[in-house]
């Protein structure tokens, strides 16, 4: 195996980690959104790591990256979006105060 | 080119339809908007039905038009139609009707990228739009109750869609390849496999609300208008099931996942009866049976590769699905959200009444509805794919399922002095019911017309 | 002409255009319903005429209908089946013409009655699995609207635990229908009858899942408990066409699916089905003798006679003579005939004191005899018939059940105690009600008017006429069964 | 000069740039240090003090024009590519991302039309 | 050898635009006036404000001094004449240019003063606002050069200046420019009279020295930037290339100083609006012309 790929992917493996745990232990709307921004750097890592190592003529993985990135930015609006709504409606975004729907 | 612009002909007068409503509600024309929705899904219905034979990909790979994409435009198309209706007759005339219209036809038109997708990117894409449509399509009321389920909802399907797309770089990494029927190559790359499987699993288990991904479903099904709640949980779920299908179908069966995924659908079956057998507000307590009834679609997936049945399983009960799903929402939207609400409303509206239960035996499996003929398939699938045990438990699960479906039932034909007015926008969903509950009824009868093994 | 499908869908046609009716009255209803089924009874009579084959089905009417996985819509007869159409159409008529006077949502009732013959009729003709089982679950949801809607006190919770335990008992089936299916690639029944679609495990598992339904239906002990409450909440109707019709699904389809399709399974197991047979036969008339309701006295007799009828096909499984699996055979296929119009009568019979008396108790009565002759000799005549007695419609096919049973599993003949059991418990009733010391209460009952003599004469007369001449009917039954017995 | 070289000297360049900044303050703290004096060190808010961290919130009156940038910057990720080879594809190019940026300017109108670019 | 001489241009030119800027403040041409300042921001005392968020507060004026200097490394003062000659050189420059925003949100945030924050927060909307018009335009003139190098931009050039061959492009990316630079009439961060200062209103000493170097980098680095895009950057008869390309951006960044100091400043509201309605639909109306005319003509 290629050492640089095998570092490549282990930090991404780490920013992976990094994010899912930020995703999953934050409360905050916002901060959540940061994780998963996290996990999918993690994937962009991968993308190019595989792409530059593995498949350097494969032109599909860059599209893949500019795919992921568009993904990042258009999950972020609408994340924030709907962070906003929740903002006027309740002056907060946290997750710990989301508790009206339940059975 | 022009080959591939001519077989996207369905998708394309879709997506120009979808441009004119937002122009159109730019205007604030709602009715022009709810107009140029349906001619446009009415069109793209009518560009598919010569395509249903055709086995083609376009623009390199990634894109299938085949079985699975034929007919999931053929279930997709008029369900969407008869989702916009619902749309219409809930909210009429409320700020941003048009808006919404718009939204449900894109979302739309996302689920139907992922019912042809053959390339991961397609696929990630699909997730994205069919994913933030909904978010902003629960969000719409605006008031604590659709914000919160709003925010759940984005929450876990940002998480899931970006676990998904970090383990799909795996299979990029072991194929070379961002398409799916290059995954013939991942033979013997068991972790690779796996990884991308678990990321397939969590991305599209989240958008068909497979246990254990399934908890944001109750919520954003009751915090969002019963119209956005009954879409949501026909239409993206469906598209789920058809993307599992076409991504998994190439997949060679050695990983394992099949037996995976059959304990995922066991889980989810009876996971989501037991759960809908304790619920008071009718829209959770559907929206866990749909929880349940994903579990059944999940069959068709442990099935796909071994036998002739899942693919037509898959499609046939995502047909019954669609319409006996859509049918019990349209009568929530005119009974009311509470199981309470039920109380009489067999006597003081026996039509209603009664379609409310075709819905509901469909749901169960009671032949000849539709959705036995589906049932039916999906178990065929599981025996000859040798998980007797799997349809044995779907089986004992129709049991629990009719426990469910009984607690709407009996109370409808009770006696009770609850009123059952009339609403605003009624003859539109009574419309709806009157569709879905010729489909359930006549489709299961006229079961040739649909695809089979 | 496709009589068979005329038979089969003008009922629920009839019930449809009711439905179109602007003018639903309760007499029109009636009116509809009377006519439809006398309609479909003259249809099963032309059906008897053209007669039957040996050794396969007549009359087979198919057409497509899901080719993808070979479905089709097929219909046909035999010996078997033919005996419980006509017992179904007749039992039909007969209650169309005793419902006539229920006036409560009229219109209703009588659509779910119709639709109830449709679904009735289509098990027993239907040649195509899936249709088969489409039919089967049909009848099951139109006898839960029946009883919760036209039940008697405990009907919500009787028809969702008849519901309940015949949906659970139903869906092995459908297993059973896809092992078969994925066996032999079509749905086609005269294929699966063949005997030889499934063998080894599969066929053991799909025999079990076939028996767990069947005996839920029959119903066998210990899967018989939703009987008694389903038939005591029915109406009067309703009890005997579940009596009378739908248990016989469970009996029919015990011979043409178990026995006929998974044949070695079942000799294997047939040891085992016996010894169920004749615990039901004993459980259904010991507990019948313990009840001091008429009705649900009634229904564990049915417990008891349709054990015999599980221990005639068992004892055709496990004999190694042809001779005596045709007897066995013919003895079982006479008995559901038997059956069904002997526990008709009887069901119709104690409706009729139930609409006077609103009352079932047997203690409640007492010497009825004098101030209803009418009706206390039909009941005494059914009784009598019920408990077996020679030159009444049950001792053919008691006699042809045990004749093969000691020529078979003599141990099995321990069933006949049962015989004694009723005879005592029938007497009891008899006395109870009819005989002794008249109640003042039931000074002014009114004898049997008309109609009612018309429901009830023509049971009465064909249990005397199988008593005594059952040879037309054997005959029948013969045909086909001498088939099944090689 | 390779690519890595060139990298190498950017980031040399921010490290230049630090250090270029870290002498400066030497430089200003070797001419003369602060005397600590009381009130001096609060901020400019007219003398009073606010009681709080000002870092409370802030109402971002702009926001729905943040939402459209995002959608916008995004596309940027495809239009350079897209830029480059623009000559070599032609016509085929032009109406590509023609269709691609009327949807998105659409989306602009639409969002125009919703009221998102009005001051909140 | 090059890096060095760029810098040292670079000082120099950071100089000029000092004077130029302190002549279009005070309307007096002074060639010491920025030496003397800047020895006497040295000399004043730095002051600390109470709890400030120190991390912010410090890294600020770096980092937007290396925003500055990082978009310079991407500018080519004459053929050969660049510190780093990258592929993706415009697209470089815009990254870079996005740390202005990240520099100056932190070093309006740090000092946990009213004003500074609204001066920070204030530039993120000048932000959204200008953003896509350096971007838009940018790939325009890619569309020409079919390149993102900045040299081979710069070649593009030869036959027609884009300055000619795409007039709107340019109009906006100066006008954007001026935004990033925050220059007037867009210097909303700043704010001259209404924010006290904004986000310069806590900095002091050495701290406020390194802040108004770093954005008189910026400003040399968007008028070169300019230069390279659209007014042909070396290229230019007689005179050598680095002195066409330093006379053309001293040009340039006067051009800008004197254009702010003659208007009202824009509200950010305003100026959202206006980059936002008219803005983008000329630049993408721009971006359009260009293709046509490359695919009609083939220069």
């Amino acid at each position: 195996m290629i050492p640089e790929l095998m570092i490549a992917l282990s930090v991404g493996a780490a920013l992976f980690g990094v994010g899912l745990y930020g995703a999953l232990s934050q409360t905050n709307l916002v901060m959540i959104i940061m994780g998963v921004e996290l996990i999918l750097a993690a994937a962009l890592l991968n993308l190019v790591a595989f792409w530059r190592y593995l498949h350097p003529d494969v032109t599909a993985a860059k599209m893949f990256v500019l795919i992921v990135m568009a993904v990042m930015a258009v999950e972020m609006a609408v994340g924030f979006g709907i962070a906003i709504a929740r903002f006027r409606s309740r002056g907060s975004v946290e997750m710990e105060e989301a508790r009206e729907l339940k059975g | 080119m022009g080959r591939d612009l001519a077989l996207l002909a369905p998708e394309l007068t879709l997506a120009a339809a979808a441009m004119l409503m937002i122009v159109a509600e730019m205007f604030r024309a709602a009715r022009l908007v709810l107009a140029i929705g349906l001619a446009g899904l009415a069109a793209a219905t009518l560009l598919t039905l010569p395509m249903l034979s055709v086995d083609a990909t376009v623009f390199g790979g990634t894109y299938r038009i085949d079985l699975i994409s034929g007919w999931a435009k053929l279930i997709l198309l008029p369900g969407t139609a008869l989702s916009l209706l619902l749309v219409r007759a809930e909210i009429t005339g409320r700020p941003r009707e048009g808006s919404v219209q718009s939204l449900v036809v894109l979302v739309t038109l996302g689920a139907l990228m992922l019912s042809g997708a053959g390339d991961m990117m397609v696929v990630v894409i699909g997730v994205v739009l069919t994913g933030l449509g909904s978010f902003a399509l629960v969000a719409w009321p605006r008031d604590d109750a659709a914000t919160e389920a709003a925010m759940k909802y984005l929450v876990f399907g940002a998480v899931t869609g970006s676990v998904m797309i970090y383990g799909l770089t795996f299979w990029f990494g072991g194929t070379g390849s961002t398409l799916f029927s290059e995954l013939g190559q991942l033979q013997g790359q068991t972790l690779v496999t796996i990884a991308g499987l678990i990321a397939i699993i969590v991305g599209l288990g989240y958008k068909g609300s497979l246990v254990p991904f399934h908890f944001w479903a109750p919520d954003a099904y009751q915090g969002a208008p019963v119209s956005i709640a009954a879409y949501l949980s026909v239409i993206t779920k469906a598209a789920a099931f058809f993307a599992f299908a076409q991504v998994l179908r190439d997949l060679p069966r050695d990983g394992g996942w099949p037996l995976a995924l059959a304990v995922i659908a066991a889980a989810t079956m009876t996971y989501g009866y037991l759960a809908a057998l304790v619920q008071t507000n009718l829209v959770r307590l559907i929206a866990y049976s749909s929880v349940a009834q994903s579990g059944y679609f999940l069959m068709g997936v442990v099935a796909l590769g071994a036998s002739g049945f899942a693919v037509p399983g898959i499609l046939v009960f995502a047909a019954a699905y669609v319409a006996m799903n859509l049918g019990a929402f349209a009568v929530v939207l005119l009974a009311g959200r509470d199981l309470g609400d039920l109380e009489g409303f067999g006597r003081t509206r026996p039509w209603l009444g009664a379609a409310m239960v075709v819905f509901l035996l469909s749901l169960t499996g009671i032949p000849p509805l539709f959705g036995f003929v589906g049932k039916f398939y999906l178990l065929s699938a599981a025996v000859e794919a040798g998980y007797l045990w799997l349809a044995i438990i779907g089986v004992l699960n129709s049991v629990l399922a009719l426990g469910v479906y009984l607690r709407l039932m009996v109370p409808m034909y009770r006696t009770s002095s609850t009123e059952h007015p009339s609403e605003v926008g009624a003859v539109l969903t009574q419309g709806t019911v009157v569709v879905t509950v010729l489909a359930t009824l006549l489709i299961g009868l006229a079961a040739g017309i649909l695809p089979g093994p | 002409m496709p009589l068979l499908t005329i038979a089969t869908f003008l009922p629920i046609l009839a019930g449809l255009a009711l439905m179109a009716l602007p003018d639903r009255s309760t007499k029109k209803a009636h009116t509809v319903s009377i006519a439809a089924t006398g309609a479909v009874f003259l249809i099963t009579l032309g059906i008897w005429a053209r007669g039957i084959v040996a050794g396969d089905f007549a009359q087979v009417e198919e057409i497509a209908w899901i080719p993808a996985i070979g479905a089709a819509y097929r219909l046909g007869v035999d010996g078997l089946s033919l005996p419980l159409v006509l017992l179904t159409s007749l039992l039909f008529l007969l209650s169309a013409l005793y419902s006539a006077r229920i006036g409560e949502r009229a219109a209703s009732y009588v659509v779910l009655m119709l639709m109830l013959e449709t679904a009735s009729l289509g098990t027993f003709m239907a040649l195509d699995g899936l249709l088969f089982y489409v039919f089967f679950e049909v009848s099951l949801v139109g006898m839960y609207f029946m009883i919760a809607g036209w039940g008697y006190e405990e009907r919500q919770r009787a028809a969702l635990m008849f519901f309940l335990y015949t949906l659970v008992g139903s869906l092995p089936l459908l297993l059973a229908i896809i092992g078969l299916y994925l066996g032999s690639g079509t749905f086609d029944m005269r294929v699966w009858v063949e005997g030889t679609t499934l063998g080894g495990l599969p066929a053991m598992l799909a025999l079990i899942a076939m028996l767990v339904t069947f005996a839920v239906k029959i119903p066998a002990f210990p899967v018989h408990t939703w009987l008694p409450a389903a038939h005591v909440q029915a109406p009067t109707a309703g009890s005997v066409i579940l009596a009378g019709v739908m248990l016989k699904f469970g009996t029919y389809g015990l011979v043409r699916f178990a026995y006929q399709m998974t044949p070695e399974a079942f000799a294997q197991a047939g040891q085992v089905i016996l010894a169920f047979g004749v615990v039901s036969a004993l459980y259904g008339a010991f507990a019948a003798l313990a009840q001091s309701d008429l009705k649900k006295m009634i229904a564990y007799t049915s417990v008891n006679h349709m054990g015999y009828v599980v221990m005639g096909v068992a004892i055709a499984a496990l004999a190694t003579e042809p001779r005596i699996r045709t007897i066995a055979l013919d003895g079982a296929t006479l008995q559901m005939v038997s059956h069904g119009l002997v526990t008709g009568a009887l069901f119709f019979l104690v409706g009729m004191l139930q609409d006077r008396a609103h009352t079932r108790g047997i203690g409640d009565f007492g010497g009825l005899l004098g101030r209803v002759p009418w009706l206390g000799w039909a009941f005494i005549l059914s009784a009598f018939a019920s408990l077996g007695l020679p030159g009444l419609a049950h001792f053919p096919a008691e006699f042809q059940i045990f004749l093969a049973t000691l020529n078979g599993m003599p141990w099995g003949l321990i069933a006949i105690l049962a015989i004694v059991v009723t005879a005592a418990l029938y007497l009891r009733a008899i006395a109870g009600v009819f005989l002794g010391e008249m109640n003042d209460k039931w000074a002014d009952m009114p004898d049997l008017d008309r109609r009612e003599k018309l429901v009830v004469l023509p049971l009465l007369v064909l249990t005397v006429l199988i008593g005594v001449a059952p040879g037309r009917l054997i005959d029948m039954i013969h045909t086909t069964m001498t088939g099944l017995g090689n | 000069m390779s690519e890595l070289t060139q990298y190498a000297i950017l980031l040399g360049l921010t490290f230049g740039t630090v250090g270029l900044v870290l002498s400066i303050y030497a430089l200003a703290r070797a001419i003369g240090r602060a005397r600590a004096e009381p009130a001096k060190d609060v901020p400019a808010t007219a003398g009073t003090l606010a009681r709080d961290p000002v870092w409370v919130r802030y109402h971002a009156k702009y926001y729905g024009y943040a939402l459209l940038f995002l959608a916008f910057d995004m596309e940027m990720a495809f239009m350079y590519p897209w830029a480059v080879v623009y000559r070599e594809e032609g016509l085929v190019a032009l109406l590509d991302m023609g269709v691609f940026l009327a949807i998105l300017f659409l989306g602009l109108l639409y969002g125009w039309s919703q009221g998102a670019l009005r001051r909140q | 050898m090059s890096i060095a001489m760029i810098l040292l241009a670079l000082a120099v030119g950071c100089y000029a635009v000092a004077v130029l800027e302190s002549w279009a403040v005070h309307g007096r041409l002074s060639l010491t006036r920025p030496a003397t300042s800047a020895l006497a921001l040295l000399g004043r005392e730095q002051i600390m404000p109470r709890t400030p968020d120190r991390l912010f507060f410090e890294s600020g004026p770096v980092l937007l001094l290396v925003a500055g200097l990082l978009s310079v490394a991407v500018i080519p003062l004459a053929p050969g004449l660049i510190i780093t000659d990258l592929a993706i050189g415009a697209l470089f420059l815009n990254a870079a240019l996005a740390y202005v925003l990240v520099a100056l949100i932190m070093a309006g945030w740090g000092p946990n003063g009213a004003y500074g924050m609204i001066g920070g927060w204030r530039f993120l909307g000048q932000f959204i606002a200008y953003a896509m018009l350096i971007v838009m335009p940018i790939t325009a003139v890619a569309m020409r050069a079919e390149s993102l190098s900045t040299t081979q931009i710069v070649l593009s050039q030869a036959a027609l200046w884009n300055v000619a061959y795409q007039p709107i492009g340019f109009v906006l990316f100066v006008i954007a420019a001026m935004g990033v630079a925050w220059l007037p009439p867009i210097d909303l961060p700043t704010g001259g009279g209404d924010l006290a200062g904004g986000v310069e209103a806590e900095y002091t000493g050495a701290r406020l020295a390194v802040l108004r170097l770093a954005r008189l980098v910026i400003i040399v680095a968007l008028a070169s930037a300019t230069v390279t895009f659209y007014l042909g950057g070396w290229l230019g008869p007689w005179l050598p290339g680095w002195v066409w390309t330093a006379l053309k951006t001293l040009a340039v960044a006067a051009g800008m100083l004197a254009l702010g100091s003659r208007l009202p400043r824009l509200r950010e509201a305003k100026y959202l609006e206006l980059s936002w309605k008219l803005g983008i639909t000329l630049a993408l109306a721009n971006i359009f012309l260009v293709g046509v005319i490359a695919l009609v003509v083939p220069i």
